[in-house]
């Protein structure tokens, strides 16, 4: 474990997943949803947690992100908050 | 679950002939082996392991990775001439590093230049390249990405190239030099 | 040698705060993109780091693999999206 | 292959689930036989574990993958968990029994996956109930859910809104039911419900079991709509294919009163529950506010379906109330309510559905004159409306002894006004929508002469009626022989420290 | 050894600061595609060249199988990276984006 | 005590629920009406079968099922039980007769229906005149509510539905609400729901406790028609009259009566009631419900309004008649059970009859109509003669027997209540067969012949008539009975 | 209702961080739920099952079950979206658009005209233009035979390295997904039709559980894979690795014709027309 | 002051677990927006393995891998050495789950839009009033 590495981490996890609720553009937030995912995933290797991880890469960073894209491809970026 | 389709229905493989089927299996064997020897490199990279089960499990991958997208790799190329091509690709491999080397120094500067806001004088520039086929037109795309101060905006199919160029200066040397090394990689 | 690669992970995840700055406060979604994407390469590097500073960088690489490659499928599908609908904002009336 | 039955329970519906999948896409209609023959088979399996517990008089254990529990997951058949099981397999076969023409009706296109996600909802639900392992039973809530979402999302007008809410809602419960087995594991470190409940004595004063218990008890009343958390059911329950919602009304809250039952007795313990964290008064009370406003909400109603859902946020209310009053009558009554409840809703639900088979809309005035339309289909339903509203000999009148009963040991008196006010509140609400299908369309001229114009009979078809007819039966006889049914086992499934 | 590993990883963190502060500085989007194109992918080259090295150092096929494994990040990246790039440029100018000339101002 | 095992309470209460499936089968309606007759008569063989049985001092009893731990769907015939049992299936058979003519006359709907849910009420009477505890006899209790609803309704009209909501509201809400909770408390006081001969709660207790007990049982069985719980009994006279009659004089209200009276002795024992001397509480609200319900009888105009307002009254008769505690007392309370239900089913049969031939319903527009239905406006005298409590009627024996047990009582004033309204009710019955037979009518609308109702109507009314005067002369059957029911309340002679 | 909702998440902040203080501390070895179970895995796990991953040992043997029923999960993730986007029936384009591919040239044929033959020559597009960019078809066609023997290989490898069948699914799944988002998802329903992708999720799903079942058959208990050390001849320590072997297969082909099925459904909703 | 930062040190993980479990149940009740509560959904589900994870954090502990030589069968794991695995199983299954969820939401939402035209609550909500009062 590396705490010093995961503090920042765990800052920025934070700043990502408020960011991707304070964007207002749905596909914006999707986008920074899939960095929030990027950064858990630095976080879960930190702490070890290899497969969580390398679950989180291959889902948060790839499958996730494209469904959330084409579900906003399929309804509107429109968002008022 | 009985799904009409309203795409236009393929004729499969199904109601050809046995021997068009021949045919077929001819035609693409070749990109077959190509992929599975290729499959197998890479196999033996990522795994690392050379027991019995290991090598099993891997022949089956590679069996299922060729049969899935063995005209994927290798689509509408020649294979007979791949091999030189490639030794050709490894002969412009070094100048390519080179080249991004330079353009990475080149924006380095730009970056960190105080005044970079007079430095650079951002431009759309388009051109038409002799190149044909999709690979190179692929390689050539990628390159201009990577060398300096120019990124690839458009590649259309009939090779008409827009560029976004970052200074006058990058964006003067196109197409240049690069069109041809790619062009004598291909053969073309 | 481990302290190094401690301190350059440590660095490197400070670089990625002004990425991800980009990808906060990008004006467009395109530029939103790119900061993703830049962050995307540094995980990458980050992900080998800490592999080095583990001792157990062959089970990191795979991870890092991944990335590499998913990354790639996300941006490329996020970019997709615009060359389906045009315009940078929304278009309305669009199923 | 006696021996392995608890996971066959499982095993079974979910193998014939897959099995659907596939053939929906090849011949749907294998589809209704094999799902009905393993909703049958089930129901065989799980009396039969019943017996077996009744025999033995001691819980039936069964080890998946061979390992030890607190290493594997072990599954644990006892008195509680029987007669749960065999409601819930009784319960899902009634309902599709005879809704066949229903859903090619409704699901013309997609049969095959429907009824995969029906099987799989019943799977996952008769996996929560026979698991003995903490986390397993969120994995199996999950298959519950997500099923649930896709059938009640199918439905008509909000339906998909109502769903979404539903997930988000479901998502919360679920994912606090998560975080506070997360708790347990950290307190204790294991997952096994009997290691945890062995391993806690120790630690009873620590915050975080204490922490543990409340989120897993917020997580199971989200999931199992007690009143301030109830806002996504009406809804979901309203909106939804009406096979659906004859599906999962009567079963999903009830197996989560039990979760809850099964949680509160052997993971925490009474010892725990009741004297250390002491939070009976306090549910109870909740409980009762949780029956007077579901009631009250119920009154200003003016679909049927809609009602009926918050009749059953009230009488969630009564199990919660009724199990957290914590004298064994009160008890009794809970557990003996989850069973006929799941019973009385799903007799009404049969009802709705064979109602919406012949007749457009569920407004109260789109009922007039249906008693002469449907005689049989609305005498079920009165059955079921005088079980809600307790009248002997049905089934419901029983449970609500226990339950008043249980208040009276307890000397809680707001609780036994409670659930009187609740039963009268039922009584008008029901007798409304009688009045309607009874007297409407009514001759204001010639009150002696008495002419109505004459509704022609037209009633579902006998498949859907006998399900309906054996739900009704049903009521009546589990009325009876309920001084069996608690004898024979409910009391076996209270410990004997509560009195 | 040592020297050349901590040079090489050294430089890689330096492409990839300017990568950052290019992604921050560059007036518009178009522009900023450079930096984070270019600069990135040189800077994982570097410094994932530099941990294959080091992986390398201790010499076992092992080492080596998984050194090559970071190389091969090193090939998929030069692949994809400026492909990812095209294809963000590309639906900006579909998007209808103008580019930031001295001259005109614009851009966003 | 001697309890012996029969199956015939079983049976009896039974009879009328096998008899439905064949009714509901039947299209033609001489058949069914036929296979109602047949129950009837074979549920008043069985039930007069019990009675020398029960009259030697034992009780047939049967357990069906044991429910609950402790508590068992169980019968058992006692005195009083087989006595009101034997009045509700007599009366009954009348009834079924009464209700052919009038529903053929009337040409009324869903006939089928009608007599399907008449037998069920029938059934759940007898059940709870049987039952051999307090969870039996609430189960038959709600029964007999939900069966009289689609009577009560019967006609589909407005009226009826508002009046069948009140009925329901009224008769669901206290059974409920109070006898319930009620019941459940005296479980858990006692630990068994089973009519014991002094009851079955424990003798200590506070006073206030038993107290309230008592009153959730009194109001909680509605259907008595104690005061603040009575004016469902006015309303449900939308009914057809021989719903009315049947609500009114035979099975719901004495229902509620008998349900009452049981608690008082077979819950609470006259024992620990007088101990506490809570039915000296109970006399008072009685009487009072005695006096308001003949005062505001005074004023009604409709003829059923006013039976029913006077109906209300001589319930409370009952109920204090019991609660005096008294042997007389008690045995006039229970006598009166059968006296009334003569008298007043005479009178609905009369006043149906009435309205079956002349479509007349007020009372202010039956004068004269004596010329014109001699025998129907005979009964009715004889009927209110019997309700006064005058001779040569059955009425005057119970009445007479209440007035002897409040002196026995030493409560001089329930014998002024009852003077009263004895007054009273001669105040509002005699003058109805005075204008009958001695007004002119006023636009002469009764002139001409003689036309009576249908005999199908006629019959049955003077057959209760008849009997009304035939119980003043021979009231054995039923003063053994409740003397046989009183020795076992009271303990012994 | 902003300013509830802040209150009260606010207030149960609070609440939940008064919870944490009996917490033992972060990274503590001697905390509880480090000391109980968890240890039997890691010492156990090599012996038992002879997979060094302890992950992938207690994920397919130890909690099998829960595993089996996550792969279910997804399964029904996959029906839930068919059941809810499907619309097999909706209405007929206008017009379809052909390009030819050499040249560029768009082909627009009405309702009823004579459709070419898709093929190298031509190739079908969606109503909304879609562009033919080369760069990342050629990049596509490059990558995705690497990314699915990656996948393959991270499946094959869960007993040594991280990952297993359900990552190596999800990157399978998303190689064809890159294929489609590239290509058109057309193109990729040819290679993968849906009722395929359909009928193999629910078959590796019935790959785990009939490798319990197999071992129900074999005489242990469900999921026991040394029952099948008779059947496939090894040790019941190997036997266990064998099976844990074939239950990640199954998860693998289950979660990959799953990620494939959501995407076709999502991207097109439900019409599996024209795509991302 | 001490104390308070070995408090904070050993705690600030599950500190950030809470914040980010607060920030999706946020936008789960407050966002108007249907795909921000999804997305808010998403951050809450992953908080809680965020906090399984961390909980099963050991110190001076190597990631739960055995280092496994084939020359040396008779090996004896010490289970301090390696970071406890059971969290990390039970996580894999949670984030299926969280991505299970996701994808049938995701067509709930797509339905949603699907029939009113947009994703915002509270014009669903207008027009769902406007229906019900028109019919």
């Amino acid at each position: 474990m590396i705490w010093q590495v995961e503090f920042i981490i765990l800052f920025l996890v934070i700043i990502c997943g408020i960011a991707a609720l304070w964007v207002k553009d749905l596909l914006s937030a999707a986008i920074l949803f899939g960095a929030y995912s990027f950064m858990m995933c630095i976080l879960w290797a930190v702490m070890g947690a290899v497969d969580v991880a390398f679950t989180e890469a291959s889902v948060g960073a790839g499958v996730s992100t494209i469904f959330f894209v084409a579900a906003v491809f399929r309804t509107s970026r429109r968002t008022k908050d | 679950m009985r799904i009409r389709e309203n795409n236009v229905e393929q004729s499969d493989a199904f109601d050809e002939t046995g021997n068009r089927q021949f045919q077929r299996i001819k035609q693409t064997a070749p990109a077959f082996i190509l992929t599975f020897v290729i499959a197998i490199a890479t196999w033996i990279v990522l795994s690392g392991k050379f027991d019995m089960f290991h090598m099993t499990l891997g022949v089956m991958s590679c069996l299922i990775v060729s049969f899935f997208s063995h005209n994927l790799l290798f689509y509408n190329t020649d294979i007979r001439r791949l091999p030189s091509a490639w030794l050709r690709f490894l002969y412009f491999f070094p100048w390519l590093i080179y080249q991004v080397f330079v353009a990475n120094i080149h924006v380095m500067y730009l970056v960190f230049h105080p005044h970079m806001m007079d430095l650079i004088d951002p431009r759309i520039i388009q051109f038409k390249s002799r190149l044909k086929h999709p690979m190179s037109h692929f390689i050539f795309a990628n390159s201009i990405t990577l060398t300096p101060g120019t990124v690839t905006v458009h590649v259309s199919l009939l090779g008409n190239y827009s560029v976004h160029a970052i200074d006058t200066l990058s964006g003067e040397a196109l197409p240049g030099d690069m069109e041809e090394k790619i062009s004598r990689i291909l053969d073309e | 040698m481990d302290a190094f690669f401690l301190y350059s992970s440590i660095y490197l995840s400070a670089v990625m705060v002004l990425s991800l700055y980009r990808a906060i406060f990008g004006p467009t979604v395109l530029d939103r993109l790119i900061g993703v994407n830049a962050i995307g390469s540094k995980t990458t590097a980050l992900l080998v780091l800490i592999g080095l500073v583990y001792h157990r960088v062959d089970m990191f690489v795979d991870i890092a693999l991944a990335y590499a490659m998913l990354n790639f499928i996300a941006v490329l599908g996020a970019s997709r999206y615009f060359q389906k609908i045009k315009g940078l904002y929304d278009e309305p009336g669009r199923r | 292959m006696t021996e392995h039955y608890s996971v066959l329970l499982i095993i079974m519906p979910f193998l014939s689930g897959l099995l659907i999948s596939i053939f929906g896409w090849y011949d749907q209609k294998k589809c209704y036989a094999i799902a009905i023959l393993c909703l049958f088979l089930s129901i065989i399996i799980s009396i039969s574990l019943l017996l077996a517990v009744m025999q033995n008089g001691e819980p039936v254990q069964y080890r998946i993958g061979g390992w030890a529990p607190p290493w594997g997951i072990a599954y644990h058949v006892d008195y509680l968990n029987g007669i749960v099981l065999v409601v819930i397999s009784l319960t899902s076969f009634l309902n599709l029994a005879g809704a066949r023409k229903v859903i090619e009706k409704e699901f013309s296109d997609r049969i095959g996956a429907f009824y995969t996600l029906y099987i799989l909802f019943t799977t996952g639900l008769l996996g929560m109930v026979v698991t003995g392992d903490a986390f397993n039973l969120y994995v199996l809530l999950e298959i519950t859910s997500l099923t649930g979402y896709a059938l009640i999302g199918f439905g008509v007008n909000r339906a998909p809104l109502s769903a979404l809410n539903y997930l988000l809602m479901g998502t919360i419960g679920a994912s606090f039911y998560l975080l506070g087995v997360g708790y347990l594991y950290m307190g204790t470190g294991s997952l096994n419900m009997a290691d945890i409940a062995h391993l806690l004595p120790a630690i009873y004063h620590s915050r975080t079991v204490m922490f543990a218990f409340l989120l897993i008890l917020c997580g199971l009343f989200v999931k199992m709509a007690l009143f301030p958390l109830h806002g996504w059911l009406p809804n979901a329950y309203s909106d939804a294919p009406s096979i659906s919602s004859g599906l999962i009304a009567p079963l999903t809250t009830k197996v989560m009163v039990y979760v809850m039952i099964r949680m509160v007795l052997t993971v925490f313990t009474p010892a725990f529950s009741f004297s250390f964290a002491a939070l009976n008064s306090t549910m109870v009370w909740v409980a009762v506010i949780g029956i007077l406003s579901g009631s009250m909400l119920a009154l200003f109603q003016t679909r049927l379906k809609r009602m009926i859902t918050y009749v059953i946020v009230t009488e969630i209310g009564y199990m919660v109330g009724g199990f957290w009053l914590g004298t064994r009558d009160g008890m009794t009554g809970a557990i003996l309510h989850i069973v006929n409840d799941a019973m009385m809703t799903l007799c009404l639900f049969l009802s709705i559905t064979l109602i919406s088979y012949k007749i457009k809309g569920d407004r109260f005035s789109d009922f007039r004159g249906i008693f002469r339309k449907m005689p049989v289909t609305m005498t079920a339903f009165v059955v079921a409306a005088l079980s809600i509203i307790g009248v002997p000999p049905t089934c419901g009148f029983f449970s609500k002894w226990y339950l008043i009963s249980g208040g009276i040991a307890a000397g809680h008196y707001g609780f036994i006004a409670a659930l009187l006010f609740s039963s009268l509140v039922n009584a008008v609400l029901f007798f409304r929508v009688i009045e309607i299908g009874y007297f409407e369309p009514f001759s204001d001229h010639g009150a002696n002469s008495g002419h109505v114009p004459e509704v022609r009979m037209d009633e579902a078809p006998v498949s859907m009626l006998m399900p309906l007819m054996i739900t009704a039966a049903m009521l009546i006889v589990l009325g009876i022989f309920s001084g069996d049914i608690v004898t024979r086992a409910i009391q076996f499934a209270i410990p004997a420290s509560i009195i | 050894m040592d020297i050349v590993i901590g040079f090489l990883l050294v430089c890689g963190l330096l492409f990839f600061t300017g990568g950052s502060i290019g992604i921050l500085r560059f007036p518009d989007f178009y522009s900023r595609l450079h930096p984070a194109g270019k600069l990135d992918t040189m800077g994982l080259l570097l410094s994932l060249l530099a941990m294959a090295v080091y992986v390398m150092m201790d010499f076992s096929i092992a080492s080596f199988l998984t050194g090559l494994k970071i190389l091969l990040i090193v090939v998929i990246v030069f692949v994809t990276s400026p492909t990812a790039t095209h294809a963000i440029v590309d639906a900006g100018v579909r998007a209808g984006l103008k580019p930031w000339t001295k001259e005109g101002g614009g851009g966003v | 005590m001697e309890i012996i095992y029969s199956s015939k309470p079983l049976l009896a209460v039974m009879t009328s629920v096998f008899v439905i499936p064949i009714l509901l089968s039947c299209r033609n309606s001489n058949i069914r009406e036929t296979w109602t007759f047949i129950a009837g008569f074979i549920k008043l063989l069985i039930i007069v079968s019990m009675l020398p049985v029960v009259l030697a001092g034992k009780q047939p009893a049967i357990t069906i099922y044991e429910v609950l731990p402790g508590l068992a769907l169980q019968f058992r015939v006692d005195a009083f039980g087989l006595l009101f049992a034997i009045v509700a299936s007599f009366l009954w058979i009348i009834t079924s007769a009464y209700s052919i003519g009038y529903m053929r006359g009337l040409k009324e709907h869903s006939q089928t229906r009608y007599f399907c849910f008449f037998a069920l009420s029938l059934s759940a009477t007898i059940g709870v005149a049987f039952s051999g505890n307090l969870l039996t006899m609430y189960l038959f209790y709600e029964m007999l509510s939900f069966s009289t609803y689609p009577l009560v309704t019967h006609h589909q009209d407005r009226e009826a539905r508002s009046s069948g909501r009140m009925y329901l509201v009224y008769i669901l809400g206290p059974s409920i609400g109070f006898v319930l909770p009620a019941m459940l408390i005296s479980y858990h006081m006692s630990g068994t729901l089973e009519f014991a001969v002094q009851g079955f709660l424990p003798d200590q207790g506070n006073y206030t406790g038993l107290l309230v007990l008592l009153l959730l049982f009194i109001f909680g069985f509605a259907k008595a028609g104690i005061m603040p719980f009575h004016s469902w009994l006015p309303a449900a006279m939308v009914a057809p009259t021989p719903v009315s009659a049947l609500l009114h004089a035979v099975a719901v209200v004495k229902v509620g009566v008998f349900c009452v009276a049981r608690v008082m002795t077979g819950v609470f024992g006259t024992k620990l009631l007088a101990s506490f001397e809570l039915n000296t509480v109970i006399c008072w609200i009685a009487s009072i419900t005695v006096i308001t319900s003949s005062l505001i009888a005074l004023s009604q105009d409709g003829l059923k309004r006013r039976l029913a307002f006077s109906t209300i009254g001589q319930l409370s008769y009952i109920v204090l008649g019991i609660a005096l505690l008294s042997r007389s007392g008690m045995e006039g309370g229970m006598l009166h059970i059968a006296m009334h239900a003569f008298g007043k089913i005479t009178l609905f049969f009369c006043a149906g009859a009435i309205f079956v031939a002349t479509g007349v319903k007020n009372i202010s527009e039956m004068k004269g109509i004596g010329k014109r239905m001699p025998i129907t406006m005979a009964a009715f005298f004889i009927g209110s003669l019997s309700v006064i409590g005058l001779p040569p009627c059955g009425g005057f024996i119970s009445k007479w027997l209440l007035l002897m047990g409040t002196v026995q009582a030493g409560q001089y004033v329930m014998l002024a209540v009852l003077l009263t309204s004895s007054l009273l009710s001669g105040a509002y019955f005699l003058p109805i067969v005075y204008n009958a037979f001695f007004c002119k009518p006023g636009n002469n609308t009764f002139q001409g012949g003689i036309q009576e109702a249908p005999a199908w109507c006629v019959v049955p009314l003077s057959v209760t008539a008849m009997f009304s005067i035939l119980l003043f002369f021979y009231p054995q059957p039923f003063l053994q009975l409740s003397r046989v029911a009183v020795d076992s309340f009271l303990g012994g002679p | 209702m902003k300013l509830i909702g802040m209150i009260s998440i606010f207030w149960l902040f609070i609440v939940l961080v008064y919870g944490t203080s009996d917490f033992s501390a972060w990274g503590d070895p001697e905390s509880p739920c480090n000391l109980h179970v968890s240890n039997y895995y890691i010492e156990h796990a090599m012996s038992d099952t002879s997979v060094p991953n302890i992950v992938t040992a207690i994920l397919a043997d130890y909690r099998g079950f829960d595993t089996m029923f996550e792969t279910a999960v997804i399964f029904s993730a996959g029906i839930a979206c068919f059941f809810l986007l499907r619309r097999p029936k909706y209405d007929a384009p206008e017009a379809v658009v052909f390009r030819h591919i050499q040249t560029g040239i768009t082909l627009r044929i009405e309702k009823g005209g004579r459709l070419p033959k898709e093929s190298d020559e031509f190739e079908r597009i969606d109503t909304q233009w879609v562009p033919y960019d080369l760069v990342i078809q050629v990049t596509s066609r490059i990558l995705v035979p690497f990314i699915q023997l990656f996948a393959l290989y991270v499946v094959a490898h869960g007993h040594h390295s991280p990952g297993g069948g359900f990552q190596g699914g999800v990157i399978f799944g998303a190689a064809i997904i890159l294929f489609a988002v590239s290509n058109t998802l057309r193109k990729t329903t040819h290679r993968v039709s849906e009722k395929r992708s359909a009928v193999l999720c629910a078959i590796g799903v019935l790959i785990y559980a009939g490798t319990g079942v197999c071992c129900l058959l074999a005489g242990g208990n469900f999921l026991d894979y040394s029952a099948l050390s008779g059947l496939l001849g090894v040790d019941p320590v190997t036997a266990r690795s064998h099976g844990i072997m074939m239950v990640e297969m199954g998860v693998g082909l289950a979660v990959t014709m799953v990620m494939i099925w959501i995407y076709y459904n999502l991207s097109s909703a439900g019409k599996q027309h024209e795509g991302l | 002051m001490d104390d308070m930062i070995a408090i904070i040190l050993s705690k600030y993980n599950y500190w950030t677990v809470i914040t980010l479990m607060m920030i999706g149940l946020y936008a789960m009740i407050v966002k108007n927006n249907l795909i921000k509560k999804i997305i808010g959904m998403n951050i809450f589900q992953t908080s809680i393995i965020l906090f399984y994870v961390s909980m099963g954090m050991k110190k001076d502990a190597t990631i739960p891998i055995l280092e496994h030589h084939p020359g040396m069968q008779e090996h004896v794991y010490h289970a301090a050495d390696y970071i406890n695995p059971l969290p990390h199983v039970l996580m894999l299954t949670a984030i299926v789950v969280s991505v299970a969820t996701l994808g049938v939401a995701l067509s709930l939402a797509l339905k949603v839009y699907d029939q009113y035209g947009t994703l915002e609550e509270d014009e669903i909500n207008a027009k769902i009033r406007k229906a019900s009062v028109k019919s």
